[in-house]
Parts: C-alpha cells; structure tokens; sequence
C-alpha cells in the first residue's frame, strides 16, 4: 500500500486518553498530523542522508541531522476547555492540530 | 602611402639638417606630382616637438629643423630616462597646400624613437645599423595597377655620416622574379611595373645590404614583404552552368532553400566593414510575374577561396532560391525565374551575370501509405497508454504542410454501446508534428466483453485546400474481458515508484500493458541510463515529452516535468531528465534522482 | 583662451571634468557642438571634424579640463566617465587609430601583487598540494576550492556560472539563436571581476597547469561556450568595430593595448615590466565583446585568442592579423600570465629575495632576447638580418641566406680574424 | 554533557563527498542543522508521544507521527555552481543551509 502523502488526521477520545495527566471523561477530537514528507525534501536531505550513513563518520562528527522534513502541525486549533472529574475547568493550549505540513 | 607606419631613432647632439627618413606616395599616373606634408591634428598642434621638424614638400625626407639637446628630451613628460616616442603624421596631396589636415586612413603615423645618448662612433657602431633602421615591422601595402616608381628609402638616413670612409650600397634578390629593382644612386626600392594582385598577393623579397670598409665587404640580407592591395579590377563569371533546376514537392516551407548557382570573381571581397564600397553585389530579380515576387526570394552567401593557380585568394558567391511563404498542397506551376547579378563596382562593361532558375512546384497529395494500419492492444492497458502512430504519406518529409487528424465511427447509427465502445481510443497531435498517436481514451470501456476488436475511421485534413484523405484503424484487444461493468480508475504516476519490487506490480497511468515498467541503471555516477519505474519504456523515458505524455505531466515525468529537480542529474534541452544519479522518482511534477540503497529513515527517529 | 583659475589643469576624472566645463558658458557650448561633431556614422564624422566649427569646439576644449581627464576602474559612475573621456578624445584622434590611448589611469606595479604569488599566501598554500612532492597538482582546482571557501568569491562565481550554463530553450523561429543569454552572461562575469579580490579571481584564471585536465579546467573558467563564443566565428576588425561602438568596451580595449604592448628592452616585454597592469587589462577584457580566453587545453603552451578569424577581410588581412596577434602572439601578455601563474608553483618566486624591480621566475617565460644594456648604442638594428663577411681581396661571394617563412636565423659564424681584428 | 540545541554548523568537503552523484574535487563549505528542539515543544507533542506508544495501536491506528519539532533549515544558501571533474558546468539548488530552527 502506498504510504499517504502528509495529511490532517481525527480520532475521539477521552481527555484522560490524552495522557496529559488530567482525568476526565470529557471527550475531544484529537487531530494530527501523518503522512510521508518525500516529496518536499531538497538536495540539502539527500546529503544529510548521505553523510549521516558515512561523511560525518569520516570526519569524526557525531551530529545528529534531520533528511527529510518532518510531517507537523503548521497551526493549533483554538484552547480546549474541559469539567474533570472532579468538576474544575481546566483549559489546554496547543494541543490539536489544525493544518499539517511538511 | 605604400606604409602607414614609419619609424626611425633620433639621439640627442643630431645637428639641425640631418635627414631622419623619406616618406614616399605610390602614383596613379605618371603626370601626378606627390606633395608631402606634417598634418595639423587637432591634438598635433599642442605638441612640444612639432617644430623640432620639417618635411621637404617634394621629396618626402624628414629632417631635423634644429639640433636635439639633452634639454629638449627632459622637455618630454614621459616618464622614461632612457627613449621616449614622438608621435608625428603626415599627409600626401597631388598639389600645394597650406594647411593639411589630418585625414585618417591616409595619413601614415611616424614614431621616432628620441634617444637620451648621442650617436655613437663609427667604431662603436655595429655594421647592421648602417645598413637596417631598427626592427621596422611595417611591410608596404601597395594597390595593384598603379604606377611604377619608388616605394621605400632603404639607406638609413640618420647613419649615413657616421662611418664617412664605408661604402653602403643594396641590392634587391628574390627565388622568382619580381618586378622590384634599387635605384643604385638614390638607395630606393622601386616597382618597376604596375602590379595584379590576381597575379600575386605578396612579393618576398630579400634585401642585401653590401658594407665596404678599408679591408672588408660585408654583406647582411633581411626578408620583405611586399603586399599588394586589391582592386575591383575583375568582372564576375560563372564556372560552369549559370542554371538551376529546382523542384519542389514535400519540403514547401517559408524559408526553404533550393538549388544553388555558384559566381566567382577573381577579386577580394572584405567580409567587413559591410559598408565597403568595394566590390559590391546587387542582385535583381527580373519577373513581373506577382506569383513569383509573392512566393520567390534569391539569397546569395559568399565566402573567401583560393584560386586553383596560385593560390591568390577570390570570391565565390551561391545564390539560392528561397520560399517567402509556404506552398499549398494544391499548388502546381512551372516557371524560369531571371537573377541579374551585378558586381557593382567594377567599373568595365560586363559587369552582371545572369543566372536562372528553372522551377517546378508538384502538388502534394494528402493520403494514407496503407488503406487500414492495424494495432493490438491489451484490455489491461491504462488511461493515455500509446496504441499506435498514424501518419499521411511522406510525412517525415513534408514540411510547411498543416495536417489535422480526427477518429471517427465507420458505423454512423452504431448502437449508445458500440458508441461507448469506441470512446476507449483517441488521437493526439503535438503542434509542429505532422504524425498523430492513437492513445487511451477510456480505460474502463477496453474491459467490456462487448467491446471486442475496435473500428475506426482515421480521417486526415489539410488545413488550407481542406482537402481530406481516411484510413481505416482496426484495434484487437487481447486479454480477458470483465463481466463486471468497469468504471475509470484512477490512475497513480508509475514514477512514483523508487523500487522494481514497488513498480512492476502495479499499474499507472499510460501503462500499454497495465503494469508499470521498471528499468535498471547499471552505471555508477550520473548516467542518461537512470534507473526509473515507467508506464511504457519504448516512449518514456525517452527526452521527448511527446503529444500524449505533454497531456498530463504525471504520464512521463521524467521527460515532462519543468519543476527543479532534486539530487544529482542533467535537465532536458527543453524539460524533462536528460540524466540522472542513481534512481530517478517524482511526486507530480517534483522529480528526485539519488541513491536508493537505503531503507528510508522517517524523520521523527532522529529529531 | 585660459578658462578656469589658474593650477586648474592638474588631471581629473572625466565626471568632475566635465561638471567643471559646463559651469564655464564657453566651454559648455563648445561640448555640446563637440557632441554633435561626433554624433554622424564614420563617414559623416571626419566631414563633420574638418569643418572650421568643430575645429574650433576642439581649439576650445583642448584648454579644458577635459583634455586630459581620466578614469578610475570600479570608479562610481565609471560609465559616464568613459563616455565623457571618448566624446572629446573621438574627436582629437578622429577615430580610427589602431591603438588608443587608455581612458584610464595607468596601473603601477604593486608591491603588493608581486609579494602575494599563491605561495605566498598561508592560506592557500596549505592548500596547494603543488607544494607537495608527489601528491596530484591541480593549481586551478585550489582556486576553485579557495573561492567556494569565501562566500563573496563562491556567491558570485556561482552567479554567473547558472547563468552562462542555464542553455535557452531551442526556438525554430530564431535564426541564428544564442545557446544561451549572452548578454546577461557577460555582465555576470564582469560583476565577478569587479567584485571579487584578484587574489582568488586571478588564479581562477592564470593558474599554471601541468596537465590537460587542469587546462581544459582553466579554458572553462568563463564558460566560453556562452561568453563569447558564436556558431560563425566574425571578423576580427568587426568584432573591434563592434567593442569600438560601446564606451566600456572601447576602454577596456584600449586599455588592454596600452598595458599589453609588447615593448622591446624589457626583461617581461611589458611596458615598465609591469605585468600586473597587463593582467589587470586582460580581465577588465572579460564580459565585453573582446573576450578572450584560452585557445586550447595544452598544459605548456598557453595560447589566448579571440572567437574571430581573418577570413574574408580582403586588402584589410593585414590589419586585421595584427589586431588578432595582439592576442595570439603577444609575449608580454603570456610572460604576465606565466609570471603569475609560476608563483603558485612552489617556491620559484621566493619573496624574501633581495627586492629588484623582478626577479624572473624558475622556467624563463618567452623573452626576445634580452637586450643589451642601454648606452651609446642605444638600440640594436634589425635582429633579424643574417651577416656574411668575407675579406675584402676574395671574390664578393658571400654565402646566400635564404628567406624562410619566420626569418630568424642564427647569426652566421664570422670568418674568424676578419671582424675581430675591428673591434 | 547536555545536548546542544538546534544550530548551524559547516564542514568542509569536496562536492563528490556530498553524495548527489556529481564528480568533482571542488570543495564546498557545506552548512547544516543540528541539535535539540526539546525547548520548542507543545501539549501535541506530549500527546503524540503517549499516543504512540499505546493510544493509537488501542484505537487500530497504524499512523507514525512525529513526537515533536525537527531541527531543520528556515532557509538555504543561494545555488552553488561549480566545475565537474570532466570541466562541465553544474548548480545545485538547497543544499546548504542558512539558518536552522525547530
């Protein structure tokens, strides 16, 4: 099957499913960001790929580098608001994706 | 002037009198009397040392107008200790005049190389100097036809009374004979005849210079050449046929060339200034006839050759025919068209030359090679897949002809069916093409049991006489038919496939067989054998984004795409992947060519 | 007529020259009848010059400043200064003279220049591996690494390099099309020129190469397929003609003949033995439409040409061979690009020698023979005539020197005795 | 030792060593991107980061995402044009970076 370009993705869950630590039965829709990110890569990432296999090795560098850009969230949806289960407010920040890219 | 450039060495203590150098004018006529004069350039007039000199009206001898002091070199602001160069012109008028102006490209430049040193002493004087100014590059350019007489002074006027008790006397020698001679009194290289360049370009001559002293003769040579300048002196002629015989069929294209006519002249012609007035061609169409003047030009390219004898260099012109419009298929004529050919500046009677160009148009016919072209197909194959390339007779050598294709039902009242059928295949036409491609129209409907062996009716029109021609296209299709009514589907790009195990099971758009075609590259660096997953490699990849493939960049990227591509590799002339480093894969238009030996790493593992 | 204070006449660049003329009414008006003596083709301007008029706009204008104005290279408004130097110099030398004097101001020697040979320079000559015995020697290469190694140097050489290699799509309708934006591609390499230091432009291009690879790498440095070179090569008097209708170019030119005459009694047969003024003018040559280059990829032999030939130039072969051979023959020009070059190869131009005005380097450029030192006998005749002497009571039978094609011949064995006894 | 965050860095290599395929001994001043973006991360970030150890595979998403913001180039250099071992002219486009972020 061919992996999906990067796209903006939704599934339903409890607040507590989060694993932010809050515990309530409040649900969300959680939207995300997966896909693949070839298409947009440069010359730049076809030499870091190369490099981290070999030329850093070469040269005595233990760098960590990125070859390809990552599949993100290029904006949040708005603060979510929330009951737990022991009736406080509690508001989260950035939490759900609102546009993806690469 | 047979020079322009003079040059001679003064030094410092030469007393007022002393003769430097002789100019000399090569005559048109024994009656023309050569008057030689200093010319006023604007900027002479300011120069310190312009009365440092005189010019003998009659006889051309440069002599010094006062005695050089070591005070008149200081007055030089340049900044050497040792020469400086005085810059002098002169000018040669058939009579007297007051004031000469500088005229450029007649007057001769005069660089007298002034000396911080007095001459030196007979004893110090090396014989060569007696005999040779100081390395004098300037070799004389003498027009041919002109009248004898002298050309240089020999003698070096500035030495003559360093060593009083020598004899200096020259003498002139070559391997052929040469039409020079020494005046024995005067020291004068001479022309003893009028000169042809056609004859010979250049003289070589060898200069002997016999030093006699008390108990020796010493003798010292030194080469010259002597260059003779053209004339249009030499009418044109045609060397062998003055007639072309053209005929036009296929090729009927503005611009087209035809035939060709060749007119020697045994004279020069300067390639530059285009200006020139020297021999210069004009070329006359003689018809009347608006056909001719509408559809015919004559053009006319020269170059520089060298005669079989002697190899004295002349022109050789070809005039060709020339389309100024394209021809319609329909047009049939027969003409002879007259060119006057006029060497403009020569100035004897038969200057022209007429030349004629016996021209037969053919018709073209537009019509099909076979009556029907049959093409298989599998039932598989995919949206845009090639089924085949239609072409009118001849058609790789029509040219200047536009031709339309169009696929038509034989059966007009065939059934809603057969009609669905029939929109399985399509024809395209790249714009300058002359052929057309039959390609896939509509996939799902090449699966349909009732769509069996297709009929079509290729119809060709050509634009202008709208004259029309058919053929008949039988397309079998092979492979199994689906009970299943078959929609379109959708098509992904076989290109975006990095693997052979990635590419050939699947199918992608323009596949001819449903599948894609995978193709390893063998070679290590950057390599036109890039390995690719294709949707047929008989076309694509093939650096030629043809009619069908142009219709959706996702058909044949590699040959299409216009974007940037990324790794290392070699654009197309126009677009496309001409080369590319290991495998080349694109996303859309977005092609990348690199290595793939390497299992892809998803960018979260290392950030 | 005296137009301005006195002490007015010390040289100035050709902008401020003329501001000054037009503050001066007299002045002003005799440049602009001056401009219009010189707006007619070639024909009409020496008509136009000899008229009592324009005469008279030059007597005027010969008091100016703009008489003997000059002009800076990379000045600002280089330009306007050339154009303003040629409007009036047009007119004092009516044109067509075979060399021009240079609008610029001439070049001196730089110590500096000579000092800064690549060897010199620590930082590159760690990385000419030249210096190293044994180890593969690629000096154009180094300079292409110590460019890219400086962002202005790498930016700018990138620059022009996508331009002059970016091919135009073939259009069937054109004619004759260029390959590529000429136009455009010349400018760029006249930027790089300009902009980058010649300590890492220079080598790009006089880099001394022990193999055809190296070479072959020289000749591409300015992307000649693209700068200069055209499907028919012109005539070499029309391409002059062509440089010669544009100011920048026409300097340059100038200033190429001026700085790269072969001038005799030199050890380098440079004027003054500077051939940093001649490389200076050779490159100021790049991106105009004299551009040369490097004729062929023979490691030893350095020829420079132009993209012209002399086909074709009729009676005007002559002129036009000198004006080419100016390029192809010309030793000070190849003595300047051997002297440079030379220096990156490893300790032959030692700099801490005792300073003299040059020290010639290890493997001696193409030199006339030198010169003997100027006394009395200030300038030897003709080096090329060959001497026969026999005594004067034998029979007058010299032996016969036969004219060859390049006539240098050794000189003949004096009979012994004979001549000596003279001296 | 702690891990340095995103920055530029430069090595120095021959444009072979870059790994695009091209022949040539010229060198090149190849800048790239390396180190921590831990200090940029979001609420989605620590979310993704549970969901993808257990949270997806409960709710039969095979989805990969990204757990947090990549050290990668905000910009490139301009093109770098350079001669091939065989004097052929070639230029690469976004190959070395300019400025880094996460």
């Amino acid at each position: 099957r061919r992996p999906k370009p990067c796209s903006l993705r939704e599934l339903e869950l409890t607040v507590s499913e989060l694993g932010l630590g809050y515990d309530s039965d409040e649900t969300v829709m959680l939207r995300y960001c997966s896909g693949k990110c070839a298409a947009q890569r440069h010359n730049y990432d076809i030499a870091m790929q190369h490099m981290a296999r070999a030329g850093f090795r070469k040269r005595g560098r233990k760098d960590k580098v990125s070859n390809g850009p990552c599949c993100r969230p290029t904006a949040f949806e708005k603060d979510f608001s929330f009951l737990d289960n022991r009736s406080r407010y509690h508001t989260i920040h950035n939490v759900s994706a609102k546009h993806c890219g690469c | 002037f047979p020079q322009n450039e003079y040059t001679e060495t003064v030094h410092v203590g030469q007393p007022a009198g002393t003769a430097v150098l002789q100019l000399h004018a090569v005559l048109n006529s024994s009656a023309e009397r050569p008057h030689f004069y200093l010319c006023w350039g604007s900027s002479f007039r300011r120069l310190v040392y312009s009365s440092w000199f005189h010019l003998d009206v009659l006889t051309g001898v440069l002599s010094l107008n006062k005695s050089l002091e070591e005070s008149d070199f200081a007055l030089l602001n340049q900044h050497s200790w040792s020469v400086k160069k005085l810059h002098l012109q002169a000018v040669a008028l058939s009579n007297f005049s007051r004031k000469a102006p500088c005229v450029p490209r007649v007057s001769a430049r005069i660089t007298l190389d002034f000396v911080n040193a007095t001459l030196p002493q007979c004893a110090q004087t090396d014989l060569k100097e007696l005999c040779f100014p100081h390395r004098d590059t300037s070799n004389p350019h003498i027009m041919e036809n002109r009248f004898p007489g002298p050309i240089r002074q020999l003698r070096r006027l500035t030495r003559t009374n360093v060593c009083p008790n020598y004899t200096v006397s020259y003498n002139v020698e070559s391997e052929t004979p040469v039409p020079f001679a020494v005046n024995g009194s005067t020291a004068e290289l001479v022309v003893t005849a009028r000169l042809d360049r056609e004859e010979s370009e250049r003289y070589r001559l060898l200069l002997v210079c016999t030093v006699r002293t008390e108990t020796l003769i010493t003798k010292m040579e030194t080469s010259l050449d002597v260059f003779v300048n053209d004339e249009d002196d030499n009418a044109p002629y045609v060397n062998g046929t003055d007639t072309a015989d053209v005929i036009i069929s296929f090729n009927r294209t503005k611009g087209g060339t035809f035939g060709s006519v060749s007119v020697f002249d045994r004279d020069l012609t300067p390639i530059y200034p285009i200006d020139q007035s020297h021999n210069k061609y004009v070329g006359t169409l003689l018809s009347s006839d608006p056909w001719v003047k509408d559809t015919f030009d004559i053009k006319s390219t020269f170059s520089e050759t060298t005669a079989a004898h002697g190899g004295i260099r002349e022109t050789v012109r070809d005039y060709q025919l020339v389309l100024k419009r394209n021809l319609w298929v329909t047009e049939n004529r027969s003409v002879q068209l007259d060119f006057l050919v006029n060497d403009t500046t020569y100035p004897g009677l038969e200057a022209t030359v007429l030349l004629h160009f016996n021209v037969t148009v053919l018709p073209v016919d537009i019509r099909f090679a076979n009556v029907t072209h049959g093409f298989s197909l599998s039932r598989r194959a995919s949206d845009y897949a090639q089924v085949g390339r239609v072409c009118v007779e001849n058609c790789q050598q029509l040219d200047g002809v536009r031709v339309t294709y169009r696929l038509e039902v034989p059966d007009r009242n065939a059934s809603a069916d057969a009609q669905a059928c029939h929109a399985a295949i399509s024809v395209a036409q790249a714009p300058d093409e002359m052929w057309a491609l039959l390609y896939v129209n509509d996939s799902g409907a090449l699966l349909r049991p009732e769509c069996q062996d297709l009929q079509y009716v290729v119809v060709v029109r050509e634009e202008h006489a709208q004259l029309e021609a058919s053929a008949h296209v039988h397309v079998r299709l092979e492979g199994e038919a689906h009970r299943a009514a078959q929609e379109s589907q959708q098509f992904p790009s076989c290109a975006l496939n990095r693997r052979r195990g990635e590419c050939e099971p699947v199918r992608g758009l323009g596949a001819t067989t449903g599948r894609c075609q995978w193709r390893q590259g063998v070679e290590k660096g950057i390599s036109e054998d890039y390995s690719t997953c294709s949707p047929d490699l008989r076309t694509c990849p093939d650096s030629f984004c043809d009619a069908v493939e142009s219709k959706d960049v996702s058909i044949c990227p590699q040959d299409c795409t216009k974007e940037t591509v990324t790794g290392g590799h070699e654009r197309g002339l126009r677009n496309g992947i001409q080369a590319g480093y290991g495998t080349c894969y694109c996303y859309s238009e977005k092609c990348f060519c690199e290595k793939e030996d390497v299992e892809e790493v998803m960018c979260d593992d290392v950030c | 007529s005296e137009l301005g204070p006195p002490g007015w006449r010390e040289p100035l660049d050709c902008v401020r020259a003329s501001e000054l003329c037009n503050q001066n009414s007299q002045c002003s008006s005799r440049y602009r009848i001056m401009r219009q003596c010189l707006s007619g083709g070639d024909r009409e301007r020496s008509a136009m010059l000899a008229s009592k008029e324009c005469q008279g706009a030059l007597e005027v204008l010969q008091d100016s400043p703009l008489y003997d104005c000059r002009c800076k290279r990379g000045m600002k408004k280089e330009l306007q200064c050339l154009q303003n130097y040629w409007s009036i110099h047009m007119g004092l030398t009516e044109g067509e003279e075979f060399y021009e004097t240079s609008p610029y101001e001439p070049i001196h020697f730089s110590e500096e220049f000579r000092h800064a040979s690549i060897i010199s320079d620590p930082s590159l000559s760690k990385m000419s591996p030249c210096s190293e015995a044994g180890k593969p020697c690629n000096p154009c290469l180094d300079a292409a690494k110590a460019c890219n190694l400086n962002e202005t140097c790498k930016r700018l050489r990138s620059a022009y390099n996508s331009i002059c290699s970016k091919a135009l799509p073939p259009q069937p309708s054109l004619a004759n099309q260029e390959p590529c934006s000429r136009k455009r591609c010349q400018k760029a390499l006249r930027q790089f020129f300009e902009r980058v230091p010649w300590e890492l432009s220079y080598p790009l291009l006089f880099c001394s190469c022990p193999d055809q690879a190296c070479a072959e790498r020289r000749r591409h440095t300015i992307v000649p397929s693209c700068s200069h070179q055209e499907r028919h090569k012109p005539n070499c008097l029309e391409l002059r003609h062509t440089c010669r209708s544009d100011a920048l170019c026409r300097s340059r030119l100038a200033d190429f003949h001026m700085n790269c005459q072969m001038t005799p009694h030199t050890v380098t047969s440079c004027p003054r033995d500077n051939y940093h003024g001649c490389l200076m003018s050779y490159v100021g040559l790049i991106g105009s439409d004299v551009t040369p280059n490097y004729s062929d990829s023979s490691p030893s032999n350095i020829t420079i040409g132009l993209w012209c030939s002399c086909r074709s130039a009729g009676s005007q072969e002559r002129q036009c061979d000198a004006f080419h051979r100016d390029f192809t023959h010309n030793s000070c020009l190849k003595n300047a690009i051997q002297s440079f070059g030379y220096g990156s190869e490893g300790g032959t131009l030692a700099a801490t020698e005792p300073s003299s005005t040059f020290l010639p380097p290890a493997r001696p450029p193409i030199i006339s023979k030198p010169a003997p030192p100027l006394h009395g006998d200030a300038i030897k005749p003709m080096d090329s005539a060959c001497m026969f002497s026999t005594c004067a009571n034998l029979q007058d039978g010299g032996q016969k020197c036969v004219p060859s094609d390049e006539f240098e011949c050794e000189e003949a064995l004096l009979v012994q005795g004979s001549i000596d006894s003279q001296d």
